[in-house]
């Protein structure tokens, strides 16, 4: 069956707009996806019909807006396939998810002289919480080494994994280079040594299907605005048996059983986890934004994307001059490069003149930036509803960089 | 009488109440009517916190059977926990442990027994349950 | 001029829907506000022609974005008359911003010995916090008590104050009883010994003008989803001279100037404390909020409003056997009560089935239930769009459940 | 000339290109054709990050006047920087921090001075009009 792309880029208002004068290319998807209008409509009818504060209220409002809430976080679970939702908290995104795991798992399982192991791919989001933690507790931070090429150095890994290894936290998908990263592998040996696996899933939920009990992580952390849902919404999955062990983050609100003026008990899993009135607005979003995906299929999506991957890897690539950063051999749909000797802002301020949105710079993530001595890169990274004609315009844009700079 | 005799039971009864003015009237005489828990169980070590409810609880087993009373601080959660003692006490675990109790939501009820009522009902049938299998294992 | 009603009424798409074959009273604004088409609006549009990542991205959509991010930054500046937009850290909620609060400078300023004051009043994300934090750090937490009409008693509190005490954290207004405590008053107090203060506002901003310098708060916290803004966005306005010194709270992002494999060097203010993608949905939409409130003028609402609690008051308090619960004289536009001895669930049970959405149990603030000797209790609290005739039919509401407990 | 002068006569000079390709390709001609400031300061000390584009920047101070000299790592912020520097540049410490540069909003520029473009042109100005401070109270 033939990919239904008209279709698909019907259901997505931005697309249909000029930027000067030219009709607009959205390529930084990898920042934030664009949002169907199904997502849209469920957030006009969140507020027009189900608004309220949901759990503790008796009135019909809160229960129905409560019930569909709660049969999200069982869509979610299925969606990564979680063996059950209360392993399912709702975050305000990857960054807060991971947070919420640093600060958590660290006061209950991070002492002085232990180590922490992260990868030189990691977004500063997967970087900083553990950089401080580390600081904070006298422990040590370690880096798993990044080939040439932009793939984890997994001998070197092996090596690094000791008796004071607590925890790994490793991205699913590089969101400078698109790098799959063997995270099933790293899993599977760190596990013989029951050290558990976060892994970082924001660039991965929506390029291909995810499976929490096949790779058999132990965290998984996303945001939904990197999945065609509202902002403001993202998800942390935790085993029941480590999520039970941890104490709560943030307090307040729902996640509270009872408080007394000298203790507090805290509310079961996964409220435990869900201080303060949650984004109910962007529940509903998520629910319909993986309805989305699930209707188009993963597999279809991710097969279009790859598409996209190989000629935008053709086409750039032919281009005399182009640097593509990052090969490794199972990617995503994300292509970093550099123009000859040109600056990443001074080609990504040419390339925005001509309607496309790209993105330059250190994408978040210094250290790699730093470890593949260049000044920053130009990102094209694709979702769904991207087209060849759109790469063969990104081309043009460079091919006009290029004589600009001259 | 089994349990799925006394859930149709219930069922007819309800299906007399023209609204739900009358309905919760008469869930409220049910409330009233509940046979009181022995004040000695009236303890914390029998309370099942809702948030806003709550619910005493206490379970014995005669003859093959287990035998629930029950109290709550709220009378339409009462009149409530009082069907559902209708329904379960007196039976045997095994049929206990099997019920699924679709009256509840049959007679249109249901909303009180969504984990979110926060008035204990949940956590009340999970521990008539849990009572159940005790009594099962012990027999 | 009067207060045109009808007009606002109008703008509210919830509000006109029937519930159980009755037209929906929606009296649970305490726990979240309706939203104006407005801020429906701007939801949509920012979804279908802005949305994109902000602030890092050079190209147009996220110039855009970022502009008006920037200049809702200085639109809630003067919502609060701060000095300064870098004051305003935009959060996902009042729990976040007094989590963040109670953990950064907790990590700054509070040390074994010490002693931080809140009052019997308080939400639990105002109580919580600090309970844990003075529990991890060893220090004590005291609380201001309350008078049987709901009120702080100044006279305890000043005696309360010591040489120990670090922050006091009050709110503004009582979200179960409406009280609007004095907090200049004890902000005054507190300033004579150096100690900060920080302002619950969750309860305040929708109903009343709020001036921070008038108030000389050093912290204030507030939620968009009570003010008619959507979900998953707050605000912590802090004064410079703290935040400066204050470490950042979550890690990753826009917080980040520069990121070393051995250390991290922090962004400016605001952007220190606000880390990972923001909520720029939430953002757009709490412009559109602000704007509703300004157009139709705080002052009016405040009358309005004023109007509707003396009658409500009144109304109810006619009913025999009602006992209102919370009777300061300065009161936002809340009435809390109990009918005779009926438990406050099963009265919420009935006045929902008449289509009436009140807030029934202890609302987040168990520790005042228990002061206050009650089993929780039924909570009308108004907004700008409710009537009087809307009070009326709470008060048939009441008669009918006095009649059905009898 | 006066500051105010030189932005007329930049205006002038813009109001010559038809399209946003032959403004920028004057731009990029500017930028290669910024004086280079010297070795010595370009080091960390003169430099002001921007997280994409960095832009070093000394300031001499000769017969009331300051004098600015530049650079930076990305052409276009160089472009800039020499327009900058050019209505800046050999001005007295009062004028400069009067100025308020209009014409970059003018020429259509303004979106590579918004605090949000991280190429460092913002903190630039910033540190042009401290220099000028600074040598105001020292002269
Ligand atoms: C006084 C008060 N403080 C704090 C909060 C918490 O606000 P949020 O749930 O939006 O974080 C609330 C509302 O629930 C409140 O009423
Ligand atoms: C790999 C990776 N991790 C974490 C994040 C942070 O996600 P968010 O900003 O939604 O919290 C991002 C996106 O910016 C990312 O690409």
């Amino acid at each position: 069956m033939a990919f239904p792309i008209d279709k698909i880029r019907k259901e997505f208002p931005v697309l249909h707009q000029m930027v000067y004068n030219r009709p607009l290319v959205y390529f930084d998807n990898a920042a934030t996806t664009q949002k169907p209008q199904a997502v849209i409509d469920a957030i006009i009818n969140y507020y027009s019909r189900d608004n309220c504060n949901i759990h503790r209220g008796v009135h019909f409002l809160s229960q129905r807006a409560t019930e569909e809430f709660e049969n999200t976080r069982k869509a979610v679970s299925s969606f990564i396939n979680a063996p059950s939702s209360h392993e399912i908290i709702f975050t305000k995104g990857t960054t807060e998810s991971i947070n919420l795991v640093a600060s958590s798992f660290g006061k209950r399982f991070i002492s002085k002289g232990d180590e922490v192991i992260i990868s030189g791919l990691e977004h500063h989001s997967n970087f900083v919480p553990w950089q401080i933690l580390c600081n904070e507790k006298e422990a040590t931070l370690k880096f798993i080494p990044v080939t040439p090429e932009g793939e984890l150095d997994m001998d070197s890994f092996r090596k690094l994994v000791s008796k004071k290894t607590r925890i790994i936290a490793i991205t699913h998908v590089s969101n400078v280079l698109g790098t799959i990263l063997p995270v099933e592998e790293v899993i599977r040996y760190a596990h013989q040594f029951n050290i558990p696996v976060l892994v970082d899933g924001a660039q991965a939920v929506s390029h291909m299907a995810v499976d929490v009990q096949k790779l058999d992580c132990d965290f998984y952390c996303f945001s939904g605005h990197k999945m065609y849902a509202p902002m403001g919404i993202g998800v942390l999955y935790g085993k029941e048996k480590l999520l039970e062990e941890m104490p709560p983050y943030q307090l307040g609100g729902e996640m509270i059983k009872e408080v007394f003026f000298d203790h507090t008990t805290y509310n079961d899993l996964p409220y435990k986890f869900e201080a303060g009135t949650p984004n109910v607005e962007g529940v509903y979003g998520l629910k319909a934004a993986m309805n989305f995906i699930r209707e188009t299929g993963i597999d279809n999506i991710y097969a279009w994307e790859e598409e996209l991957l190989r000629y935008a890897t053709w086409k750039l690539g032919d281009i005399e001059g182009v640097r593509l950063i990052g090969t490794a051999r199972k990617k995503t749909s994300l292509i970093s490069f550099l123009i000859g000797n040109i600056h990443p802002y001074d080609a990504g301020v040419i390339i925005d003149k001509m309607g496309i949105a790209v993105r330059t710079g250190h994408h978040c993530a210094m250290p790699l930036i730093e470890l593949l001595k260049v000044p920053g890169t130009i990102r094209a990274s694709f979702a769904l509803y991207n087209t060849f004609e759109e790469i063969d315009r990104l081309a043009e844009a460079v091919i006009q960089v290029k004589q600009m700079f001259a | 009488m089994t349990i799925s005799e006394i859930e149709n039971q219930i069922v007819t009864e309800f299906s007399f109440f023209e609204d739900w003015m009358d309905k919760y009237n008469f869930i409220i005489e049910m409330g009233k009517s509940l046979p009181l828990i022995d004040n000695r169980f009236k303890t914390d070590q029998y309370l099942i916190t809702g948030c806003q409810s709550q619910v005493w609880l206490y379970a014995d087993y005669r003859d093959g059977k287990v035998v629930f009373t029950a109290d709550s601080d709220a009378i339409i959660t009462k009149g409530i926990v009082h069907l559902l003692i209708r329904v379960l006490s007196n039976q045997t675990p095994e049929d206990i442990i099997r019920s699924e109790m679709q009256f509840i939501d049959v007679i249109g009820l249901k909303e009180h027994l969504s984990p979110t009522r926060s008035n204990g009902l949940v956590s009340m049938i999970k521990q008539m349950k849990l009572y159940a299998m005790a009594y099962k294992i012990k027999s």
